[in-house]
Order: C-alpha cells, then structure tokens, then sequence
C-alpha cells in the first residue's frame, strides 16, 4: 500500500537526518550535504502532492527549480569552501566567526 | 505562388548567416570571407527576384499584398493579455524594393570586393556590410514599426561602425560619432511617434494603422493640443528626416563620406537613406490625415535646394556626391508632399541605382589614383574610358536629361510640384515649392557636369597623380558592376517610354508599369483584413487574382476632377526641366570646358565662403546649441551656485551654527560626556556581559536557536 | 507512455502460451522475461568487452605491422578467456594505506554505470529492455556514475598517481559531458522526443534519413559528440586519466586482479555503448535500409545484426584513433572541451533549432527532394 | 507489483543513505552515502512517474553536485579538523562528538515534530488514492509549463545559474598573495 502518507513519513525522516547532520557535524562541506538533504525532503514532498492531490505537474516544476537552486547553491557554497580553506586552512565552522578577515 | 517561410526567410536570414560566419570566423576563412558575403547577398537576390517576379509579372491585382504574422511573444497572465505578432507584409511596392537593395547590394559588395582588396579593414568591412543589407531587407519585410525601428537602428549601428571604419582616424571617428548622434534624434521621435499610435489603437502593425485611420479611430484625439495623428505622423516624419538626412538633420550624411567609398555607396547613397522616403510612403495615409504633406513638401523643397547650392562649391568629389543625394532625397520628400506618390518611389529606386553607380564610379576613380580633390584630376577620361562611361550615364540621369531614368522620376515629382504649387489652390506660399524644386533641378544639372568636367574633361591639372593612375582594363569585379548599373540608368526601364511622356510613347500603356503597381495604400481595404499564420501551406496558393483594370488617364482612382490642370501641368513641367536641365550643362560646359565664362565664385566671395562652410550648420549647432545653449546653463548654474547658495546658505548658516555650537559646547561637555556617553558605556558593558554569549559569530548556534524560537511559536500558538 | 521489452512481446502469440507456462501469473512471466534477457545482453556486452581487449590488441598490432595474440585458440580468439582466467586467479591486493571501503565500491560503481545503460539501448526496435521515453538523457545522467567510480578508485587508493588520474578523470568527464549533452540535444530537437524509439524511427528508410544527414547542423553534431564520447570515455587521444608515461596508470595503478578487470570491462563496454549510441542517434540505429514495415522475428534479427553492425564499425574507429593519434596535454584538453566544442555544440543547438522553424523539421533531402 | 518492490528497494536506499551520511565519521564516506540517498529518492520519484524530475535528479546531483563535493573534499584534504575556538559544547572535531550529536538530534526531532503538527492534520486529509502502474510521459508537459505559466521562473533560474556560475568562478579563483 503505497499512498502519499508513505512518502511523507520518508521525507520527513530525510528531513529530520537533514537537519540533524547540519546542527551535529562542524566541517562545513558536512553541513552542506545536510542541507542537500533538507532540500531533497522538500522536493520529494512536492511531488509527492503533486501525484496523490493536486493531479497536476505544478509540484514536479518545482522541485525542478529546487534541483536547480540546489545546484546553485551547492556550487557557490563549495566555492565558498575552498576559498575559506584557502586563508584559514581549515573548514571548521567554529572558526568561521568573525566578519572580517 | 506560394509564400512559406522557407521562401521568404532566407532572403533576410542568408547575409545574417554571412555576419555570423564572419564575425567568428570570417578572419580565418580565405579572402577573410567576401565571397561569403557577396554571395549570401546574392541568395537574397534570387529568392527577391522571384517575388519581384510574383509580384510584378504575374497576376496579382495592384492591390494585392502577402502579410503573414507569427507571434513574437504571447505572455499571458490570466486577464492581462500581452501578445505581440512579427511579421511581413510584401505589397508591390516592397517586392520592387527588395529587388533594388539585394540587386544594387550584390553589385556593391562584388565591387568592394576588388576596391577592398588588400585593405586591413577588408574583414571587418565586409562583416558588416552583409549585416547592413540584411537589416535593409528586414526592414522592407517588416509589417509592423517596431520591428521596422528594430532593423532600422541595427542599419545605424551598421552606418556608424562602417563610417568609422578606420576608427583611427580622428575625422572618421568623430563623422560615425556624428552620423549616429544626429540620427539619434530623428530616432527619438519615431519612438516617440509609436508609443503615440500604439497609444490608440494598441498595436503598431502598418495594416492595423491603416485601418484604424479608415475607421476614424485618429479622429478627436489630441495630445499637448494639437491632433494626435500629426503628432504621431509628425514624430515618425522626423525620424524619416534623420535618417534621409532633411533638412535640418542633413548635417551628419557630408561627414559620412569617411568610410570607404563602396560603403557609402551603399548606405549613404542607395539604400539606408532610402529608408527615411520608404517609411514616409508606408505611413503617407497618416501624413495625409495629420495634414502634413505642405510640411514634408516645403521641407524636401529646402532640403532639395539647399544641398544643391551647397554642392556648387564643393571640391571633394564624394562631398559632391554626398550632398547631391541629399538634394535628390529632397526631391522624393517633394514627391511625398505633394502627393506625387509613384513618382517618389520610383525616384528612390532610379536614384538608388544611378547613385549607387555613381558613388561606384568614383570609388574606382579614388582608387586609381588615391585622390579626392577635383582641382587635382583631370583628363581621367582616357585613363578609365569604363568609369568614364558609366559615370557620364549616371550624370545625365541626375541631371535630369530626356531617355534617362532620372528624367522620368523628377519630371513626374516636378510636375506635380507645379500643379501642387500654382493649380490645386493651397495658398500661394506653396508656389516655393515648385520654384525651389524647379531651381535645384538646374542647379543639379550644373554642379554634376561641373564635376564631370572638372575630374575627366581638359587637360590634366596634377601630373604627378595623372601619371600614376593605373590604366583601366575591363574586370570582371571592378568595372562589370558599374556597367550593369549603367544599363539601368536609362529611362525605359522604369516608364516603358522613352520620356515618360505621352509624346515619346513607344511600348503602349501596359509597360508603365510602375504606375499601375505603386499606389498610395488605400486604408479602407484593411478594415476587415484578418492576418494569417505562417505555416507551411500556404492558404492563398492557386488564388490568382485578377489585374484591376487601369486607365491611362485616371488610374484607379477614377476621374479626377483636375485631370486636365495635372496634364496641363506636366506638359509645362516637362519642357520647363528639359530647358533648366540643358541650360544647366550648357553652363558648365561654358565655365569649366570653354571657359569662356568665368566661375561665379570670384564675384561673390562671401557668398562662395558662406556654402563652402555649408552654410555653417555645424558651426550653427556647436556654436548655438552646445556652446551658447548648455555651456551658458552651465555658467549660469555656476554663478547660482556660488553666488546665491554659497553666500548666503553656506556661510549664513555657518554662522548660525557658530552661535549654535557656543551652547552645545557647555551642554556636551556636562551633560553629554558626563552623564549620557559614559553612563551609556557602562549599561552597554552589562547588556554585552549577556549579548555576548549568544551573538557568537557560530552559524550553528543561530540555527539551534531560530529553530527552537520557531518550534516554541508554533507550540504555543494553536492552529 | 513508456514501452518495454514485455509490452513488445505481448504482441506475439506465443506471449500467451508462455504466460499459461507461468500459470497465468503476469508478474511472474515478466520478471522471467526479464531475467533472461538481462543475462542475455549483459553477456554478450560483456564478451563484447572481452573481445574489445582483443580487437585492440590485434588491429593496434595490425597497424604496427605485428601479428599480435596467436596462441590461445584460433587466431588467438580465446586470448580474453585466458586473460580473464588470469585475472581471478590473481591475487587480491589492496594498498595498506587505501580506503577500503571506497576501494571496494569504485570498480562496482562503474560497472553498475556503464550496465545500468543497457537498459536503454535500442538494440532492435523490439529488443530494447525499457524505451524510456526519458531515454537518452536517462543515459547521459547514469552513465556519469562512471565519473564518480574513477574519482573514487584515484581517491581510495591512496597513491599520489591514482589520485591525479582520478582528479584528471572526474574533471574531464564532466567537461566533456556538456558537448556531448548538448549535441544530443539537437537532435532530440529535430526527433522531437527524448526516447530512442521515437529517435531511431525518425530516421526509417535509405540512409539519407540518417539524422547525421539531416543538415549541416546535425553533421558537425556527430563529430562533437564522437569526439566528447571519445574523451568521456577516457579513450586515446583523450586518455590523460591512465596516461602511463606521466601516471603509471592512472587511478588503477593499485588495482589488481578482477577489481582491475572490472575497471577494463567497464571501459570497454562503456565504448560500446556510446558507439551504440552514436549510431542510433546519428545512423540510423538498426534501421532496414528497405521499407518494411511488418515486424516480425527475423526483421528485428535484421534489425539487430545492423544496429551491432553500426556500433562495431564505430568500435574499430575508436580503436584505429587510439593508435593514430597522441595523447594531448592537459591544458590542451580543457582548452578543446571549454574553447571549441562548447561553442560549437552550442551554435549547433541554435542551428537546428532555427532549423527545425524555418524549414519546419525537414532534411535537406527532404528539402532538395520537394519534401 | 514491480512498483513495490521499486519503492521498497528506493525507501530503503534512501533512508541508509540518509543513515550512513549521518552515522559516519569520514567525510568521504558521507558523500558517498549522500549519493545513494540521492539516486534512492531518483528512484522513489520513479515510482510516482515523476521520470523526467527523477532523472533530472541522477543528472544533476551525481554528475554535478555529488563530484563538487568530492572536489571540495579533496581540495580540503578531507581532514577531520579540530577548531582552536572553544564552544559552547566544548572543543569538538569537525566531524562531530556525542554532545554535538546529542544536541543535533535534540534540534532535529524539535524540528520534525514541529513539522509533524503542522502538516498531520493536511496530509491525512488530504486524498490518498492508490499508486497505478501505468504512466504517461511528463516530458512533454513539463516543457509546455516551463515556457508557457513559469517561464519568468525558468528565465529567472537561469539568471540565477549564471549568476551561480560567474560568482563561484570569482570566489574560489586563487589570489596572488
């Protein structure tokens, strides 16, 4: 028995990992894999209501948009990364605290 | 008969594939790409001859036209409807353009191929030189404005890069800089003049506008006061006159002569200032309910009369050229004016090929023997007997010599002129245009063989440059281009007669064709016209529709009421232009092969002076506009500035503040320092012993906290 | 909608006296089906694989003027077999310092890559296990599976070449993915759907109708894309990633044994396939060169014996370049994905599409011939 | 049938994914885990037909995201750093502690039950039907959307990509020191 309670129970608990991975791990690449995550939960469920509700493809471009933003932001975040690695030789959140410099 | 986009696209589409291809790689190709270029305009000639064909020999009424829309783009967000379609429209009078821009282009761009050769330029020129003529023949196709102003601003572009080609220059830099700035301002009307027509009728597609003016949808609007259809047709006029270069706008087309000479022949001279006449031809419903034909006629009469004396005094023999074809764009304005419809055209057509050929001829004499001074040439005749040739043909079009295709044009528009001016009872003002159109016509007669005479009659001025010159075999690029043109400059062609008056009748009525097919649009056949899809069937195949029958005497348009005054007065017209023309060479032939008579220019210096500086209008708009008009604002901005605000603002309020800042000194000091800044030093030291803790600068303890602030909200509220 | 290789066969008659075989069971019967066919097509791509180490060594020592493997059976044909033998007797090492877990994942990766694209290649017009109608981007995006598992072998090694040969293979499959997408997007254009089905039946009848002959776009498209596959395959000239003048070689230096051998295979079946598919993108697929239209079992034998005809020709191209040309450097890679084909397959797209509006879908011939 | 066991074999890949990316402490590994997490949620697109989304899904995120990250993992050398910084948990390595685990979870299931109240009451009202086995193609609706009702959303991603593009090119270029 397939329904949309399924997926919604599966995307809650990838989004619970999600959110969990991003508070519990400090290397920022770390972090960003749990925000994929989150973002993969959020897509799922569109498209989960997209199938079970809606009847319509609404959902479907938006979780294309999502996949998108996703893609964005993985590449900004990771070049983010590296340049941080670059001066402080470290991907450390906890170093990450100040504004400048 | 059948018009898909496949047999129409690719005369607009060919040279834009030619400027791609050399753009990016035109550098690396053999020759740098002009043979991709001269035959991509040669695509486009074949597949405009056959519309021509279509249009012109086959069975098509006269007023029989192809408009075939595709939507450009449809954004459509529930109520609000955005929807704006391309699109062509081909009428006769567009299909006879398309053949003259493709033919008179390939010829140009197979003749620069010889006068280019060598030249470091040579890729860039012809980069352009293909974007240029497909923008020429986009804007022919075009059915709406705003793709017309599209394509029309791309030919700007093109005009500026072309005139500025040798950008090192300082001269060329600042002509292009010129040329694209004075364009600029007729441009802002045009815009200015659709915004107005979209304004009314919500669309700016030629069908639409003539059958809102056949519906009366122009009638009781108003805008600034004055009726909205001459606002609208005023503004689009004025681009028409920037870009035609009328007066006052003609400045910048002298200046354009910097870019090599086949590139003016064919932007300054054949096609792009054609545009101007076209767009005032395809809007003339609009002139003529806007009331705006007295206007346009004066206009073209001062534009045609002023170049020509201007064009008196020249020495440069592309400066002469340059402001004969602002006179004879004059002389088509005229034709507008005064309604003399098909002959305006026509003599945009015979002007574009005797121009075009007579730009060509003197490119070749340029080329020969690198100099565009006339007092330096001379007894070129024996050196280059084919340009000779073929520049003599072109000579005695312009100058308006019976058998000659410029004869039957500006006839026509003269004796129009003439009825328009004296006859059809406008007010007695209007009898200057016929005069001033009737004393350019002389004028154009003399200044033309002025420069025959001088650069190819007597004997050679400068033997070091005579020497020189190479010697002019017959080349297949060079020279067969200037002959095939030649062929065209006579007369028949266009009347089927070899006057183009009764009297010299000899192929019967059915040759003139260019009178049975070129009519002003008649807007009430629009009203129910309901545009169609291109696809690939064409829904029209198999109609052939039947030729309206023409009368010689009436046209279309039935019995005119004047017939006889108009016969009356081309009779007059034509005789009058053949004495002036005659007279006008005879002159020439006196002054400058005789010499008998003695140039003018020694007995009035100051007049000679005041038209060799081109009655300084440039001097007028630096001196007047820039340097009187904003300079002046900015002196006097600056003298505001100092005097007024500085003085008594600033210092005034300086000196308020002295007083003020007296008192707030105590009052800082005690109450401020004492109390305020260090007793709020010590409450933020306590607050910080707490902010401290949370604003730690860690991302994660942000989200730890946003989200235990969101789960508490969302717990407490209840939903 | 989605066809399969078992709504394909339902159409015959002896579907239904199979499915009473399986007591009316249809699940059952299909997953059967499956099976077997699966077992069919991985083996045989397999030995095609096999056989490429083969055909390489031995057209390579044709072009040298050497007679090349002889010994094992005739014409030295057996010589996979004996190497493959080899290969799983050979003993297992894994380098002390190595990721062991990523070390073991890395060679199964690519295998599961290169056989999950199987699933779409039109074989025949019936013999295709699913035509997607997502097909070949389906293909395209598992396919760079492969880009992860060599990045992984380099990474799990621990060896500074590994490393450098898997850096150098993952940058430069997913370079060269952008081309090739892209080629392939013109002429989804033109076919008007992403399916193979729909792909390779636009081009039924003589080979003009060949998408590689649909207009100059599409032909410059089939050297982009056979130069990008080349180069997402890791194949010579493009073979940076296992260079053994620089890198030993390359991001399996440390593998030994069947890790090794699935690493080979992966590669050569990889080739295949974007020889398979360039053929049903760009030749024809296995169309007849004859209009028939009846589908029965021998046309779609016919069908099969020109689509591995087709596929294979392109093989010995891909072989035959490999001893032709020299390997470039690694700038001069880049600055050919990045510099030229890019662009190209970007003014291609453009091409076609402006193509497909302004002739409204037709070919040249098509064009040439009065539609 | 067949759809079951799909979305048995997808639930589950992606669930372990999702585990693994949290349960182990070698950052290579994570992304590892996080590409099976990702191609199991490709597939559970599968099941519900979504096949152009749920191959867009493979493409993007294992032929691009998932290769970055092992980039930037190896550009970082993947270390498991220590930060100097103390915290308000203590000094923890990058790859996280029990009391950052502990506190991640505490926040995790704070979250999720959050989530759960707001949606249970929606979800289980909302129509549930059964899932069919056939499905038509999405392909060609899904273009007809993108440039018809959300093509200011399609232009606006792209701007977005460039933008996404030109920035990350200037972030991470090397600077002369």
């Amino acid at each position: 028995m397939i329904n949309l309670i399924s997926y919604l129970l599966i995307s809650l608990v990838l989004f619970f990992v999600g959110v969990t991975v991003m508070v519990a791990r400090k290397n920022i690449v770390a972090i960003l894999l749990g925000i994929e995550l989150v973002l993969n939960a959020a897509a799922l469920n569109f498209v989960a209501y997209s199938k079970f509700v809606t009847n319509n493809l609404d959902g479907h471009i938006f979780s294309l948009f999502i996949i998108v933003v996703a893609a964005a932001e993985a590449a900004v975040g990771l070049a983010i990364v590296i340049r941080f690695f670059q001066i402080k030789e470290t991907v450390h959140i906890d170093e990450a605290t100040s504004l400048r410099n | 008969m059948e018009y898909t986009i496949g047999s129409i696209a690719p005369i607009f589409l060919a040279p834009v594939l030619a400027f791609v291809i050399n753009a990016f790689i035109g550098n690396k190709l053999p020759r740098k790409g002009d043979w991709l270029a001269t035959l991509s305009i040669f695509v486009s000639f074949i597949y405009s001859a056959k519309i021509f064909g279509d249009f012109v020999f086959g069975k098509f009424a006269t007023d029989y036209f192809v408009h075939k829309t595709f939507t450009w783009f449809d954004l459509n967000y529930g109520d609000f409807v955005f929807k704006v379609d391309m699109g062509v429209y081909i009428d006769n009078m567009a299909a006879i353009m398309l053949l003259m821009v493709s033919g008179v282009a390939t010829l140009i761009h197979l003749f620069s191929t010889w006068y280019m050769d060598h030249d470091e330029r040579h890729g860039r020129f012809f980069t352009f030189l293909p974007l240029f003529t497909s923008a020429m023949l986009g804007l022919v196709l075009s059915d709406n404005l705003l793709s017309l102003f599209i394509f029309w601003e791309i030919m700007g572009f093109c005009s500026y890069s072309l005139i500025g080609i040798y950008y090192e220059k300082e001269k060329a830099g600042d002509a292009s800089l010129k040329a694209f700035m004075t364009t600029r301002v007729g441009d802002v009307f045009l815009l200015l003049g659709m915004v107005a027509i979209w304004m009314v009728i919500g669309s700016v597609g030629y069908v639409d506008i003539y059958a809102a003016i056949a519906e009366g949808k122009f009638v009781g609007q108003t805008v600034l006061g004055i009726s909205l259809a001459s606002f609208a047709g005023f503004c689009i006029f004025m681009g028409g006159m920037g870009k035609s270069a009328q007066f006052p706008l003609h400045v910048w087309l002298p200046d354009a002569m910097m870019g090599p000479t086949p590139g003016s022949a064919l932007i300054h001279a054949a096609t792009m200032v054609a545009a101007g006449v076209y767009l005032a031809l395809r809007m003339y419903p609009l002139m003529v309910i806007g009331d705006l034909t007295s206007f346009i006629a004066i206009i073209g009469a001062i534009t045609a009369f002023g170049a020509a004396t201007i064009a008196l005094v020249q020495s440069d023999i592309k400066a002469v050229l340059a402001f004969s074809t602002i006179s004879q764009l004059g002389y088509m304005m005229i034709g507008v004016g005064v309604g003399s419809y098909n002959a305006a055209f026509m003599h945009l057509i015979t002007h574009a090929v005797f121009k075009a050929c007579l730009f060509l001829s003197a490119g070749s004499v340029i080329h020969s023997i690198h100099e565009q001074e006339m007092p330096k040439m001379g007894g070129l005749r024996k050196k280059l007997p084919y340009t000779f040739f073929a520049m003599m043909c072109c000579t005695l079009a312009i100058a308006g010599i019976p058998f000659f295709s410029g004869f039957v044009s500006k006839d026509r528009i003269l004796g129009d002129a003439l009825y328009f001016g004296f006859m059809a009872g406008q007010s007695p003002l209007m009898a200057i245009v016929p005069i001033l159109g009737f004393a350019g016509a002389g004028l154009t007669a003399f200044y033309m063989f002025r420069m025959m005479f001088l650069t190819f009659f007597d004997k050679p001025r400068d033997h070091h440059i005579y020497d020189h010159a190479h010697d002019e075999h017959l080349d297949a690029r060079s020279n067969v281009p200037l002959l095939i043109l030649t062929v065209f400059t006579l007369g028949f062609w266009y009347c089927g007669t070899l006057t183009g008056q009764s009297f010299g009748k000899v192929f019967g009525e059915k040759t003139e064709w260019f009178k049975i097919l070129v009519e002003a649009p008649k807007v009430e056949n629009f009203v129910n016209h309901s545009r169609e899809e291109f696809s690939t069937v064409d829904t029209r195949a198999g109609v052939e529709l039947e030729k309206a029958h023409y009368h010689h005497q009436t046209g279309y348009a039935g019995p005119n009421p004047d017939e006889h005054k108009i016969h009356t007065a081309h009779t007059i017209g034509a005789i009058l232009s053949i004495i002036i023309a005659f007279s006008g060479v005879f002159i020439a032939f006196l002054m400058y092969i005789k010499k008998s008579v003695k140039p003018l220019s020694g007995k009035f210096p100051e007049f000679t002076k005041v038209l060799q500086a081109k009655y300084h209008f440039d001097e007028l708009y630096v001196g007047i506009i820039i340097q009187k008009g904003l300079l002046g604002l900015n002196r006097f901005l600056a003298w505001f500035d100092m005097g007024v605000y500085d003085r008594f603002a600033v210092d005034g309020w300086a000196a308020v503040n002295r007083t003020l800042f007296r008192a707030s000194k105590w009052f800082d000091n005690v109450i401020v320092d004492a109390i305020g800044v260090d007793g709020a030093g010590v409450a933020v030291n306590l607050f910080n012993l707490v902010l401290r803790i949370v604003q730690s600068g860690r991302i994660q303890f942000y989200f730890v906290m946003l989200v235990v602030v969101l789960a508490s909200y969302i717990w407490t509220i209840n939903i | 909608m989605n066809q399969t290789l078992v709504s394909y066969l339902s159409q015959y008659t002896f579907f239904d006296s199979l499915l009473a075989l399986f007591g009316n069971n249809q699940g059952v019967l299909t997953f059967v089906i499956y099976l077997v066919f699966v077992l069919i097509i991985v083996g045989m791509c397999a030995t095609i694989g096999g056989l490429g180490t083969y055909a390489e060594r031995k057209i390579s020592a044709d072009l040298q003027l050497r007679i090349g493997p002889n010994r094992v059976g005739p014409y030295g044909l057996l010589q996979f077999l004996a190497d493959g033998v080899k290969m799983i007797t050979k003993e297992d090492v894994m380098p002390n310092s190595a990721d062991k877990f990523l070390f073991y994942l890395a060679p199964l990766l690519a295998l599961i890559g290169v056989f999950a694209t199987l699933a779409v290649l039109p074989f025949s017009s019936g013999l295709a296990m699913a035509d997607l109608n997502v097909g070949i981007f389906y293909l395209i995006a598992i396919s760079s599976l492969v880009g992860v598992a060599v990045f992984l072998g380099g990474y799990a090694s621990n060896s500074k070449w590994s490393m450098l040969g898997g850096l150098r293979g993952a940058s430069q499959i997913i370079s060269y993915e952008i081309p090739v997408t892209i080629s392939i997007l013109a002429i989804t254009l033109i076919a008007g759907g992403m399916s193979f089905g729909t792909i390779v039946g636009a081009q039924k009848g003589s080979p003009i109708n060949w998408f590689i002959f649909h207009n100059p776009f599409t032909f410059i498209g089939f050297f982009v894309y056979f130069i990008g596959a080349l180069a997402e395959t890791n194949r010579a000239p493009f073979d940076l990633p296992e260079a053994e003048s620089e890198l030993v070689s390359g991001y399996h230096t440390e593998y030994t044994g069947m890790r090794f051998g699935f690493f080979a295979l992966a590669e050569y079946i990889e080739v295949f396939v974007v020889c398979g598919v360039g053929a049903a993108l760009f030749l024809g697929g296995g169309n007849l060169p004859l209009p028939i239209e009846i589908d029965i079992i021998p046309v779609q034998l016919a069908q099969f014996a020109i689509f591995m005809t087709k596929a294979l020709l392109l093989y010995y191209v891909v072989i035959w370049v490999r001893w032709t040309f020299p390997r470039l450097r690694v700038d001069q890679l880049m600055s050919i994905c990045w510099k030229y084909l890019t662009p190209i397959a970007i003014f291609n797209l453009v091409g076609c599409a402006i193509w497909v509006v302004v002739f409204n879908g037709h070919s040249v011939a098509q064009i040439l011939g009065g539609h | 049938m067949f759809i079951h066991i799909l979305f048995i074999l997808s639930a589950t890949l992606t669930l372990a994914g999702a585990f693994g990316v949290l349960a182990t402490k070698n950052i290579m590994h994570s992304c590892i885990f996080l590409l099976a997490s990702l191609i199991g949620i490709a597939g559970l697109y599968a099941t519900m037909g979504a096949d152009f989304v749920a191959v867009t899904q493979i493409m993007v995120y294992v032929g691009g995201i998932v290769i970055l990250m092992l980039f930037a993992v190896m550009l970082t050398g993947g270390k498991d750093f220590v930060s100097k910084a103390q915290n308000l948990l203590g000094l923890a390595p990058s790859m996280g502690n029990k009391f950052t685990y502990s506190m991640g979870l505490f926040v995790g299931l704070v979250f999720v039950l959050t989530n759960a109240k707001l949606l249970w009451s929606v979800a289980f009202s909302m129509s549930s039907n059964e899932v069919t086995e056939a499905y038509p193609s999405t392909v060609n609706e899904l273009g007809h959307l993108l440039i018809k009702d959300h093509v200011l959303a399609f232009e606006l991603s792209s701007v977005l990509l460039l933008g996404a593009l030109v920035g990350a090119a200037i972030i991470a270029r090397p600077r002369k020191q």
